[in-house]
């Protein structure tokens, strides 16, 4: 096994990097359309159980189902990845995000109010510092679950790991076939870990002291 | 009749005293608010005005519309209909968020945002109105020594980290920060217990001797707003005005029924209990200084005939009240400071009352400006000087019946007759 | 009220910090850009051209993204490809191992991809939708070859000698259990014995699993030929394992694949020759190949050598071996003369 | 002094407008549903009898092969779902007694991991070690989806509130008394929450199965993909995903019906 990676280190760390590369550039889109179309359910809470259908109902689409229909929209490669990953990372951010931000005490929002603060500045500076830790937990989930998916999208060359996954398994009974698939499977669970401990820092660094938990 | 009198707040415009007013007139003309869906209006043509630099205290049983009357100075409530002038400016004529910036807003148990420090929180309207840093941050220190929090201590603490009092006083800070003329506070210290409510309301008292805003204060409950109130209005349901007037007048005379029991039976010992502890014969204790000679001191004490020994500090502040039994050691040392209630002279005997009750010592170390030490009042004193004021009051009761005609004139003579507006429906 | 002692002012340290986050977002966003998102492909290696090919044009001003289907003969050609027009100078993206034929197609017709190895008889019946395949193999490819350029505006360039046809494999066991060599003799194996490992495109495809039982009086879905239930679909790299592992009797299989030769199957012969040619040859747009002319003569010698059993041995390379196609595409060219290392 | 009005009725005149809440919104979601469901697969069927289908298309949704990859894929998921179930809430139960209370972080540390890892990967792993079909797909999805439910077994379990547990053991009821009588049924909106979660997960990744022949409606998108063919895909796509909604579905129904009524 050792051998296997040895020979191909290179091509392991560049897939390694384009896992890791497409996965957070996904969930960092996702993130920001989730929470700005959570702003806005925010202010308009009649679209609430409408944002509350859609991640349930978002999240029943297998993701390969999805690869499949975006197939003859986008081509080959790296940009139905690239969406059908952003696509599964809004959701669970989505939800969070509409929890975090209506959960904020009204009273803090009236006083923020009473005190001549803004609509946007009571949005921005009162209710997304409030609700950033129930914001950050979905943006965890959001990555674990892209990293499954990205996966996936190598079935149409998406870049990362995936790729190795699905040579081990056109190889299978050959004698790099298993080492193929560990790698992709195992290289996967260790990017997954080391992103959500770089979460764990950013929530840490980005949440102020007073309501860190 | 001059018993109640004197007990009027020096602090009515005419007798002057304390800074110039710094606080606007506030008029409400006819303010009717009434909810989609509700039969009866929540506000229902409300008449009002508010003189510059004195605190008016909203008051009436819940559901009467004082909340709602409240918010719609600052606008947080759109009123329905009618017109509110803040100085002589229409507060529907500028943007709802201008005007907010220009008008204080303190809400029960402070609701500082828990993210920010201390500083931040007071920081924000004179950061929307765009000062520049140090003269926030300036400003920031002058605020928090206002409300007796030491700055270098408390400046970045979180709310989290502050007790419920102390979270109060950084509301009450943050309210001043942009030094509004006008406050709007809603039931601020209804969620601290009665001590830490009593002190808050002396800060208040002597906060606004200083600044004299225009401060209008919602609360249930009439000891307070007697306190604290230079007007009370007390309201009925759909805000119909019961009485507008100042604490003595509603105590003397409720306009009706539902006034007189609303400010509840015997009011004449509710009227006693506006009387101010300086009226009392302050008794001079034996004091010792901080590092004085224990022994020195007890003599002194004891030939004095006084078994209780008050220790004061360098500026003359009490820091402890002990039994001589207590002292121990050569040296008289501060003792715990933050136990010691002290009473400020300009307290009311309602006030005094509470914190005998609860000091070992059966009476209270009562102190003037900036804290200094005058002397200690007991229990015995606060009740002679309560009957000589009821016999007083008795008095004045049979001088009154006979002259049936003219009740009203000869009933408060220097008090400035301006026509009430009496409560129209 | 005391005087407020003068303090150095300090910025609150926490809380501020949330407003690092949108400069994170932009920072990487924006770095999006240029890194870019390879492909799967992967890294291929580059020689300098010798031998018979040494002298041909230099394409350094080309760029071609050349593909390939997802079974490992076409990604090993792919790869020879890739280093053949890199060596020349071209730069080439990598957009080998397409899932399935179609797709490698619609790659082809919609420029995604310039240049992809193809095979004539699928490039007869199943893009040009013919019924019936020509049996010649030389026939068969200037048909497709005069078809595809006049329709589709692709360029079939010279055919190698290899035809990679499909083909049923069966162990030893089930092979003498019952006396089996031919498809013909499909019909003594009792109906419940006649289980297929297949991949889901043959299922579907005109030229395929349908049509071929139909041939052999064995029709699909008919009770007494081939119940649906008989089927199961794997992914074409899996059948060879589990044909081997006895899941199913009949594996569908490249005959050019090494693995069996490695797990001693056996191909049925297609004696009633239902299945049409597959020569290989490398397809180019029409575009390109005016405007690099030298492509013909670039891969016109390569694709001679290409024949069955030096597929045969590079395909057990790589999937007996596990070793990397594009390592094993390398070392082949270089063995052949046609590429040295830089 | 007599306080006349009790200072904890605030005067709050501004309308309470809180909406009859959750009750509204699930039983709209209840019956909603499956009425989605069942318009989808009749419009569906419509566009499949309507279409003009060339031969390739025929053959790859053929409503034979179409009914038996959706009834495999029903299989894979409730024999799945049983599977997770039947290991995780003893697991869960075991890890929430005194006993093992110390073994819970790893189980679900462990747990975790198995969730994200890639489900391709481990139905590939799989695969290789224990041969490719239904019964190894079985195992990787099972695998996959044990996280959602051993969790909220555990999360369940102990949001019991101690003090009745306590009250329970007063009575004299036995460990195992307390646990059927009291800690289940209080944590079972919990646990059923977990489970609906692991079967919509289950749906979602036996659409993988087709990787190793485990069958399901997989192998309609893949050939989809291969044949390059948009309504093959698209019809895998849309079956699949109605497919779960209706079993999302079924596992909201079977929270609102396991729901003890107290609560």
């Amino acid at each position: 096994m050792w051998q296997f990676i040895e020979d191909r280190r290179e091509q392991i760390l560049i897939n390694a990097f384009n896992h890791a590369y497409l996965v957070v550039l996904a969930v960092i889109i996702g993130s920001v359309l989730a929470v700005g179309l959570a702003m806005v359910v925010t202010r308009i809470p009649k679209l609430e159980p409408l944002a509350n259908a859609l991640s349930a109902v978002g999240l029943t689409i297998p993701s390969f189902a999805l690869i499949g229909l975006l197939l003859p929209l986008t081509g080959l490669g790296s940009t139905t990845a690239l969406v059908a990953v952003t696509f599964y990372a809004l959701l669970p951010v989505l939800r969070n995000a509409v929890v975090g931000l209506a959960g904020v005490d009204g009273r803090l929002v009236e006083s923020a109010r009473g005190m001549g603060m803004g609509e946007l500045a009571t949005m921005f500076r009162i209710r997304l510092p409030l609700a950033w830790p129930v914001i950050l937990a979905g943006v965890r989930v959001s990555m674990q679950m892209s990293m499954g998916i990205a996966a996936i999208s190598a079935y149409v060359l998406g870049p990362g790991l995936g790729v190795s996954i699905f040579v081990g398994l056109a190889q299978i009974g050959g004698a790099n076939a298993v080492n193929y698939a560990l790698v992709g499977t195992i290289g996967i669970v260790i990017i997954a870990l080391f992103l959500d401990l770089l979460l764990l820092i950013i929530g840490r660094v980005t949440t102020s002291k007073g309501i860190r938990v | 009749m001059d018993a109640t009198n004197s007990t009027t707040h020096d602090s009515s415009p005419e007798s002057g005293g304390g800074a110039e007013i710094s606080g606007a007139e506030i008029r409400l003309e006819n303010i009717t608010k009434r909810y989609p869906g509700q039969k009866s209006a929540a506000v229902d043509g409300l008449n009002l005005t508010i003189p510059a630099g004195e605190i008016v205290m909203f008051v009436g049983p819940s559901g009467c519309g004082k909340t709602t009357s409240l918010k719609m100075i600052n606008r947080l409530i759109e009123p329905t209909s009618g017109t509110i002038h803040i100085g002589n400016d229409d507060i529907s004529q500028q943007s709802a968020d201008e005007l907010r910036r220009h008008v204080g807003y303190v809400i029960q148990g402070g609701s500082l945002f828990p993210h920010m420090t201390v500083a931040r929180n007071i920081a924000i309207v004179p950061k929307l109105l765009g000062w520049d840093s140090d003269r926030v941050s300036k400003r920031v220190d002058e605020l928090l020594d206002m409300v007796n929090l030491d700055p270098s201590r408390y400046r970045d603490r979180y709310p989290r980290e502050l007790s419920g009092g102390q979270q109060q006083r950084v509301g009450v800070a943050r309210g001043l920060a942009a030094d509004p003329p006008v406050v709007l506070m809603d039931e601020p210290f209804g969620a601290v217990d009665p001590i830490t409510r009593q002190r808050l309301q002396d800060e208040l008292l002597s906060i606004q001797r200083t600044l004299r805003k225009t401060i209008v204060c919602v609360t249930h409950d009439i000891d307070e707003a007697i306190k604290l109130g230079d007007r009370i209005l007390i309201l009925q349901e759909g805000a119909q005005v019961a009485q507008y007037d100042t604490p003595e007048n509603v105590l003397a005379s409720p306009s009706n029924e539902f006034v007189s029991d609303f400010v509840g039976s015997g009011s004449s010992l509710k009227q006693l209990s506006l009387a101010r502890v300086s009226e009392l014969d302050i008794r001079q204790a034996t004091t010792g200084r901080i590092g004085e000679p224990a022994k020195e001191a007890m003599d002194r004490a004891r030939s004095a005939g006084d078994d209780s020994l008050v220790i004061v500090d360098d500026r003359d502040r009490p820091t402890a009240w002990v039994w001589l039994r207590q002292v121990k050691g050569d040296t008289l040392h501060e003792g715990d400071r933050e136990s010691l209630h002290t009473l400020d002279n300009r307290a009311t005997l309602n006030d005094a009352l509470d914190t005998m009750l609860t000091s070992t010592h059966g009476g209270a170390v009562v102190t003037g400006d900036n804290d200094r030490y005058l002397g200690v009042v007991d229990f015995t004193a606060v009740v002679e000087h309560m009957s000589v004021m009821q016999t007083a009051a008795q008095e004045r009761q049979e001088a009154e019946v006979p002259a049936e005609s003219n009740p009203e004139d000869d009933h408060d003579p220097d008090a400035p007759m301006d026509d009430r507006e009496s409560s129209d429906a | 009220m005391p005087t407020p002692t003068a303090r150095p002012r300090r910025k609150p340290p926490s809380g501020g910090r949330l407003a690092l986050v949108p400069l994170l977002v932009a920072l990487l966003l924006a770095t999006s850009g240029c890194l870019g998102l390879g492909t799967a492909g992967g890294y291929v290696p580059t020689g300098r051209l010798t031998g018979p090919v040494e002298d041909t044009k230099s394409l350094d001003d080309a760029t071609i993204s050349v593909g390939s289907k997802n079974f490992t003969e076409n990604v090993l050609l792919g790869k020879m490809a890739i280093i053949l027009l890199q060596s020349a100078g071209a730069t080439v993206t990598d957009l080998t191992n397409i899932p399935g034929s179609a797709s490698a197609r619609e790659a082809m017709l919609n420029g995604q991809i310039q240049g992809m190895w193809e095979y004539t008889g699928t490039g007869w019946i199943v893009y040009l939708e013919h019924e019936k395949a020509i049996p010649d193999e030389q026939k068969q490819y200037e048909a497709v070859r005069d078809e595809d350029l006049k329709s589709n505006k692709l360029a079939w360039l010279k055919p190698a000698p290899m035809n990679n046809t499909y083909g049923f494999a069966v162990t030893k066991k089930i092979a003498d259990k019952y006396k089996i060599t031919k498809l013909s003799e499909l019909k003594k194996v009792p109906v419940k014995e006649r289980t297929f490992c297949v991949e889901s495109e043959l299922i579907n495809r005109p030229d395929g699993l349908k049509g071929m039982l139909e041939k052999y009086d064995v029709p699909l879905g008919d009770p007494k030929g081939v119940p649906r239930s008989n089927l199961k679909t794997f992914q074409t790299g899996a059948i060879y394992d589990a044909t081997a592992k006895g899941s199913c009797n009949f594996g569908e299989v490249f005959t050019t694949d090494g693995r069996i030769v490695a797990l001693n199957l056996e191909v049925l012969e297609d004696d009633r020759e239902f299945f049409p040619k597959y020569n290989v040859s490398f397809v180019v747009g029409e575009g390109t190949l005016k405007k690099y002319p030298q492509l013909e003569d670039l891969f016109a010698p390569v694709s001679e050598k290409l024949t069955n059993d030096a597929l045969l041995k590079l395909n057990a390379q790589v999937d007996v071996d596990g070793r990397e196609p594009a390592d094993v595409a390398f070392e082949w060219l270089k063995k052949e003369g046609f590429v040295k290392d830089q | 002094m007599p306080d006349l009005v009790p200072a904890a009725i605030k005067d709050r005149v501004d309308t309470d407008d809180d909406t009859p809440g959750g009750t509204r919104e699930t039983v709209l979601m209840a019956v909603s549903i499956p009425i989605i469901v069942l318009v989808g697969f009749g419009l569906y069927a419509w566009w499949h009898a309507t279409a003009d289908l060339d031969s390739v298309e025929t053959s790859a949704l053929g409503w034979s092969g179409v009914w038996l990859a959706m009834w495999e894929h029903i299989k894979l998921t409730l024999v799945a779902a049983v599977l997770v179930v039947v290991v995780g809430l003893p697991l869960g139960i075991m890890l929430t007694r005194p006993g093992f209370k110390r073994a819970a972080p790893a189980v679900v540390g462990v747990a975790n991991a198995g969730q994200s890892a890639p489900s391709i990967g481990l139905i590939v792993l799989l695969a290789m070690w224990l041969g490719s079909g239904f019964w190894t797909a079985i195992w990787a999805l099972g695998l996959y989806a044990l996280l959602p439910v051993l969790r909220n077994v555990i999360v369940g379990l102990q949001g019991v509130e101690p003090t009745l547990v306590e009250a329970g053991r007063g009575l004299g009821l036995s460990n195992f008394d307390v646990l059927r009588r009291i800690e289940l049924p209080l944590a079972l909106p919990v646990i059923m929450s977990g489970i609906r979660t692991a079967l919509v997960l289950l749906v979602g990744t036996a659409a993988l199965a087709t990787f190793i022949n485990g069958g399901g409606l997989g192998g309609i998108i893949s050939a989809g993909i291969n044949l390059y063919r948009y309504s093959v895909m698209v019809s895998g796509a849309v079956l699949v995903a109605l497919l779960a909604l209706l079993i999302e579905w079924l596992g909201r129904v079977l929270e609102l019906l396991t729901r003890p009524k107290g609560i």
